[in-house]
């Protein structure tokens, strides 16, 4: 409409944020946290998707994106039971305390 | 709307009965287990039956009603999917590892009291989204497929609840797995936007679409934002290979895994990974065939030497079977290497039957393998060190046989279907020139014959008797079951088609 | 084409072993029987190619006796089973049944006859080497070494001596390289010809007109040359050859040291050398050096050793040394010595292996220190074993002798060899003086305590006529070469000359 | 105009958002702070006209994805601050990574096209899948072209709920027989 709103600056905050999840999974030691880093990669690729659809008029990134949001759903809720079940066993979600294989 | 009505009816769904029969096989068992009666088993032998069936079903078809399908593959659901005989022949693949999964994991199953219905049904769900990944045809079929695929994993490699090691490699399997997903999306999305937005040309009606995004990619092959998507996209496939950069979970999930998963995941899972990546790189990636052979050739290199050095170690069999898993991987991206190295001048046929030659023997070796592996498994099957093996070929000769011939064909000894897979791809990578990688394969095969060779000589040579008797360590009383009959035939069939396989396979490949 | 009695024995040399083992394996018939059948079949077969080798027509190339199935299941890549005899390989093709006639017989007369699996693997064995050397396919040439080759690794695993673990495992990691490298070559080979064929006929016609490119023949030759020095004990890669043998049970010795390990340097001389003479040319001086370290440093090696069998092992590494020396050379009387001295050698270390093993079961120890006297107490023996070393060091009348002579006056002939022709010489007297001495210290001397207190509690007897006749085969082949050469010298000749038609003709000496 | 404004202010939101979920110390924290960073994401869809994927967006994540975080944090109920600090290699190595893959972005930002199409609110026949913001495009678009996929998506779905039931039962194994049915 006014075209003063690229796509460019969608794709930046898109980036920085995939990047900022990236950090977390790498630094943090809290498989919650890993859990929740993940998801905003997720999303930020999301953001991406639908800027691109957006300015090229056309449905299949949003589409995509409505798959991708599906998909992260299950993701989490497969990876939060298994993190339950295993809490239960080793009473610790931190990485560092997950060290059984390769022992 | 006329147009939404051309799609509603381009989709033919009489042309996946295989997988909608999986499926719906498995929302079967699930219905029957919800409703089944207090305190009585359910075995997994709809399950067995269902997809022994299918297989039947599928070879039949090509045997004797179709025999000469044409490979040049037809497109359906408005370019979902694509339907060619390879990709058959890898249904027909993914069938027979469904199968062989179900049958090895059942006793373990039934001993460990964990619920049956579900395994085979996800087992089952498993293999219908493999066979949907390989004929995908559009990165959001394969994202979708590859998904499935990936949380049905998920839940397979936890799957001994009870078992800390098997939780915790679900666990790592799945954080290594959303990381790679969401890369892989990425990589999608990059490739997606710069085709939706390529003032060049003609933009893409659909560039999500592999035809579609063929030629734009061979067009804007030297574009920065293109080959940034396609390495993502790469990193995505490699977490399914269990290649560099993503081939640490590799032994650690191996390990964790109930053993007929590991077998699941180190044959099917990988096969389909690696087709999907032939798909791409000599379909809609083949304009970057000048990036993507020194990255690819980059990768190879890093995965053989990995996965060998990781394994000469290592004295926990799981293990090191994980780490000999990322070498063989290693191995096929060299066939993989060489299809883009030659697509255009030889057919890609040929290549292609080298990769295909190269999996069916890995995956006969490795079930082969871990079938024993599963028989002879401890209560808690990720602690497998190899001195489990001495002398297992006086307690059971037949069992101690297969593993001997199943990890003789992975160390690719003649005359065994595995030095004939070496052989096809030395071959296909010398037509395409790449000495380079030859030399590393070379070192990596004679690296895994020490790991190979030091197993099987724990299983079949006669330990040595101590030099001083004065420490006679009390013998582990450790007698070996010998499996059921249903197993061992099926072990048996393994076996020898590992060795008939090293004498003929012709007729197969000429299929091609 | 009419299959003809001769085509028929030659097939049977191969095929009735194989049968053979697959018959001890499944436990059908006598051992006793089976055994005779597996060894025997082959040594009949070489006589009657040796004596029927004249009258037989030329089929294609130099080879008689050919015989081909094209429907091998491997055809797609140019593989066909292709059997005939050349020149070259039909000394070869004799010595595999006479040395694995003697081989068989002494298995049968010792605790190996106690296993059916054991047998089966020698008839394996044996099946193979008659394989490798009637092959004109090359793939087939490769395949059957490799067959002859597994049983050796698993019978010295199952069946060795002390050190028998660690000997298998570096034999079977420096083997497997070996031919891998080999392979790698071959399919180099197979791929830049540009012919689609491992026929090893069509492949040097076809080369001999459009011969490789000579930076492709600088690559393939250095492949082949130590992918095959390897396999022949080749100077920095031998140090498995003197282990393994130490720890292999006799036959496994007799068989590998005596006709296995000819392999590599027929390959040489079959394939490497007529197909890739600008690499030959290229690879000259590395190739002579190492020769030179096989006879001078590994000589100096054999005079340290103090253990029979060790002393055995080094010494026909030493000997191969002389065999790359001729084919260095590369001259008609060069390469003609150097099949010549093979065939030789392969009698007299078989011979030696033999006698060892009766010395090692009257003293129980193979140290020649704790050994002695023998020369009153078993004149017999004493008489082969003199002879033997006779041979071995090269004296006139034995087949050795013609063998070396040739390989020192091809060296004369060569113009800037002088260097080389000196080192030679001196592994002469090396040889002399490891022989002689092993000789003094135990046929000689007065015996060590060890070995008089074993004498009174179960008295030394002389060789036993079981004992008596593979020992008396085998010298005699050497006695019969030795004084009438030309039976076998004609052959190799011409064939030599038909496969190096542009070396310069010398006066060939042994027709004299 | 704003769009602009509406854009800065929520990109920065959601940028914030995502930095604290990173940086702090106490998960239930870092939930709440991730809830802010999708809700902004939703607003940021709606600059984009995708309207059924922010409702979307704000009805999965933030209503249900994150719920369940908050449910599980709160089931567990212990100390879950971490605490070890993070590893220097690991946070080089990370800082390296995601230096370059913004290198790489940034490098690239130009290429494309900054003309934004207008949208219409149903699909044309002429171009049936044109980005439309109704939420009328999505039913017809995945009930042809996408059905393939919607029903692989559908069986997504179930094995991850089969998988959720299966590993979350609480059941003592080996002891005696899982009791309830799934």
């Amino acid at each position: 409409m006014d075209g003063v709103l690229g796509i460019e600056e969608y794709l930046v905050v898109a980036s920085i944020l995939f990047c900022i999840g990236l950090l977390g999974v790498i630094l943090r030691r809290n498989v919650l946290l890993i859990l929740m880093c993940l998801e905003l990669m997720l999303n930020a690729v999301n953001l991406a998707l639908v800027a691109f659809a957006r300015y090229s008029g056309n449905m299949d990134g949003v589409i995509l994106t409505f798959f991708a949001i599906t998909v992260a759903a299950a993701e989490v809720a497969i990876g939060l039971a298994i993190l339950v079940a295993l809490y239960r066993r080793r009473k610790s979600i931190f990485l560092q305390d997950l060290n059984l294989l390769g022992r | 709307m006329n147009d939404f009505k051309l799609y509603a009816e381009a989709n033919d769904w009489g042309l996946l009965v295989p997988e909608i029969s999986l499926a719906f096989g498995a929302l079967l068992l699930l219905c029957r287990e919800a409703l089944r009666k207090q305190g009585r088993e359910s075995g997994g032998g709809l399950a067995f039956l269902l997809q022994g069936g299918l297989l039947v079903y599928f070879v039949a078809r090509y045997l004797f009603f179709d025999p000469r399908p044409d490979s040049a593959g037809e497109s359906a659901f408005n370019g979902m999917i694509q339907q060619s005989f390879p990709a058959d022949v890898m249904r027909c693949f993914f069938l027979g590892c469904a199968f062989l999964t179900s049958l090895f994991a059942n006793p373990g199953l039934r001993e460990r009291r964990l619920p049956q219905a579900e395994f085979h049904a996800l087992v089952s769900l498993a293999a219908a989204s493999m066979m949907l990944l390989v004929q995908s045809n559009h990165f959001l079929m394969l994202f979708v497929s590859l998904e499935t695929v990936a949380v049905c994993f998920y839940v397979l490699v936890s799957y001994h609840r009870g078992s800390p090691y098997s939780l915790e490699a679900g666990l790592k399997y799945l954080v290594f797995g959303a990381l790679s997903s969401a890369i892989l999306l990425f990589g999608i999305a990059l490739l997606y936007g710069t085709a939706a937005s390529w003032s060049g040309g003609t933009a893409p009606s659909d560039p999500l679409s592999f035809t579609m995004l063929e030629q734009f990619v061979a067009a804007n092959s030297d574009s920065l934002a293109v080959r940034a998507g396609t390495a993502f996209v790469l990193a995505g496939l490699a977490f399914k290979l269990g290649a560099a950069p993503f081939q640490a979970w590799v032994p650690d999930v191996y390990q964790g895994a109930p053993t007929a998963v590991t077998a699941y995941l180190a044959v099917a899972s990988k096969s389909a990974g690696f087709v999907v990546l032939f798909n791409l790189v000599t379909g809609p990636l083949f304009g970057l065939r000048e990036f993507l052979i020194p990255l690819l050739s980059l990768v190879a290199i890093i995965t053989i030497l990995f996965g060998n050095l990781g394994a000469l170690t290592q004295t926990n069999v799981k293990r090191l079977m994980g780490f000999s898993g990322v070498a063989h991987a290693g191995y096929l991206l060299v066939g993989i290497i060489a299809a883009i190295g030659m697509h255009p001048d030889v057919p890609e046929k040929s290549v292609f039957w080298a990769i295909v030659f190269y999996l069916l023997s890995y995956s006969l070796a490795s079930y082969g393998v871990f079938g024993v592996m599963g028989v002879l498994a401890p209560t808690e099957d990720a602690d497998q060190p190899r001195s489990l093996y001495s002398s297992l070929a006086q307690k059971q000769p037949f069992l101690a046989f297969t593993l001997a011939v199943g990890l003789g064909s992975l160390a690719g000894i003649p005359p065994l279907a595995g030095f004939i897979g070496k052989l096809l791809l030395f071959v296909v990578a010398f037509q395409a020139e790449l000495y380079g990688l030859l030399a590393v394969m070379v070192m990596g095969v004679v690296i895994a014959i020490y790991y190979y060779f030091a197993w099987i000589r724990e299983t079949v040579f006669p330990p040595l008797p101590s030099l001083d008797s004065s420490d006679k360590e009390p013998q582990v009383l450790w007698s070996p079951q010998f499996p059921s009959l249903l197993l061992a035939c099926i072990l048996g069939l393994l076996t020898l088609t590992t060795i008939l396989l090293g004498f003929y396979q012709s007729s197969l490949g000429q299929s091609f | 084409m009419e299959a003809s009695l001769d085509q028929f024995i030659l097939a049977a040399a191969i095929f009735v072993p194989l049968i053979a083992s697959g018959c001890f394996f499944l436990g059908l018939g006598s051992r006793r029987g089976l055994a005779y059948l597996a060894f025997g079949v082959p040594f009949f077969a070489s006589f009657w190619t040796l004596f029927r080798f004249e009258g037989v027509e030329i089929a294609e190339n130099g080879y008689r006796f050919v015989i081909e199935w094209e429907n091998t299941g491997l055809q797609q890549l140019g593989i066909a089973l292709r059997l005939g005899l050349n020149g070259i390989s039909l000394p070869l093709f004799a010595l595999a049944g006479v040395v694995g006639f003697a081989a068989g017989w002494q298995a049968l007369h010792s605790e190996m006859v106690q296993s059916r699996a054991c047998l089966g693997l020698l008839a394996m064995m044996q099946a193979g080497l008659m394989g490798t050397f009637a092959s004109v396919d090359v793939f087939f040439f490769y395949f059957a070494h490799e067959l002859a080759l597994i049983p050796t690794f698993v019978l010295i695993g199952l069946h060795g001596g002390r050190d028998r673990r660690g000997a298998a495992i570096e034999m079977t990691i420096y083997l497997t390289l070996g031919a891998l490298l080999s392979l790698s070559g071959l399919v180099a080979l197979y791929v830049s010809s540009g012919l689609e064929s491992f026929d090893l006929a069509s492949l040097s016609e076809h080369l001999k007109t459009v011969p490789l490119s000579e930076g492709l023949q600088t690559w393939i030759f250095p492949m082949l040359l130590f992918g095959f020095g390897i396999l022949v004990s080749l100077f920095p890669f031998h140090t498995w050859a003197p282990r393994g043998y130490q720890a292999a049970p006799t036959p496994i010795a007799m068989l590998h040291a005596g006709v296995l390990k000819k392999f590599g340097l027929y390959g040489l001389i079959q394939v490497a050398a007529p197909l890739l003479p600008a690499g030959k040319a290229e690879a000259f001086d590395v190739l002579v050096w190492l020769a030179l370290g096989n006879v001078v440093l590994v000589g100096f090696v054999a005079m340290a050793q103090t253990e029979l069998k060790r002393l055995i092992g080094y010494s026909s590494v030493m000997h191969m040394g002389y065999c790359f020396l001729g084919i260095a050379v590369g001259s008609t009387m060069g390469l003609s010595a150097a099949v010549l001295l093979m065939t030789a050698h392969g009698l007299s270390v078989a011979l030696w292996f033999l006698l060892e093993r009766y010395l090692r079961d009257r003293a129980g120890t193979s140290e020649m220190s704790r050994m002695g006297g023998f020369a009153a107490k078993t004149p017999v023996l004493a008489c082969f074993f003199v002879a033997v070393v006779m041979a071995v060091i090269g004296l006139p009348g034995f087949a050795n002798f013609w063998g070396e002579f040739g390989v020192f006056l091809s060296l004369a002939n060569h113009e800037d060899m002088s260097v080389a022709l000196v080192l030679a010489l001196l592994g002469i007297l090396f040889s002399t003086i490891f022989g002689l001495r092993a000789i003094a210290k135990i046929l000689f001397g007065t015996p060590s305590e060890a070995l008089q207190l074993r004498d009174k509690e179960t008295p030394i007897h002389d060789l036993e006529p079981s004992e008596r006749l593979p020992a008396i085969l085998l010298l005699g082949a050497l006695l019969w070469i030795g004084i009438w050469p030309r039976s076998v010298s004609d052959n190799i000749d011409q064939e030599v000359l038909r496969k190096f038609p542009d070396q310069v003709v010398t006066k060939n000496l042994e027709s004299n | 105009m704003n769009e602009e404004i509406l854009f800065y202010l929520f990109s920065t939101l959601m940028l914030f958002g995502g930095s604290a979920v990173v940086l702090s110390r106490n998960p239930v924290n870092a939930a709440l702070y991730m809830i802010l960073a999708l809700v902004s994401l939703a607003v940021l869809f709606l600059t984009l006209d995708a309207f059924f994927l922010a409702a979307l967006q704000v009805l999965v994540y933030a209503g249900a994805v994150m719920v369940l975080f908050l449910f599980v944090i709160m089931m567990l109920d212990v100390d879950l601050r971490e605490r070890s600090r993070p590893n220097i290699m690991a946070a080089a190595l990370g800082l390296v990574t995601t230096g370059a893959v913004v290198a790489i972005l940034l490098t690239w930002v130009g290429e494309g096209s900054t003309i934004r199409p207008s949208v219409g609110s149903v699909p044309t026949p002429g171009n049936p899948l044109a980005f439309v913001t109704g939420s009328k495009a999505f039913g017809y678009a995945l009930l042809t072209k996408y059905m393939l996929p919607i029903q692989v998506a559908g069986f997504l779905l179930l094995v991850a709920m089969v998988g959720a039931i299966l590993l979350g039962r609480r059941t003592k194994l080996k002891s005696s027989e899982g009791k309830d049915g799934s």
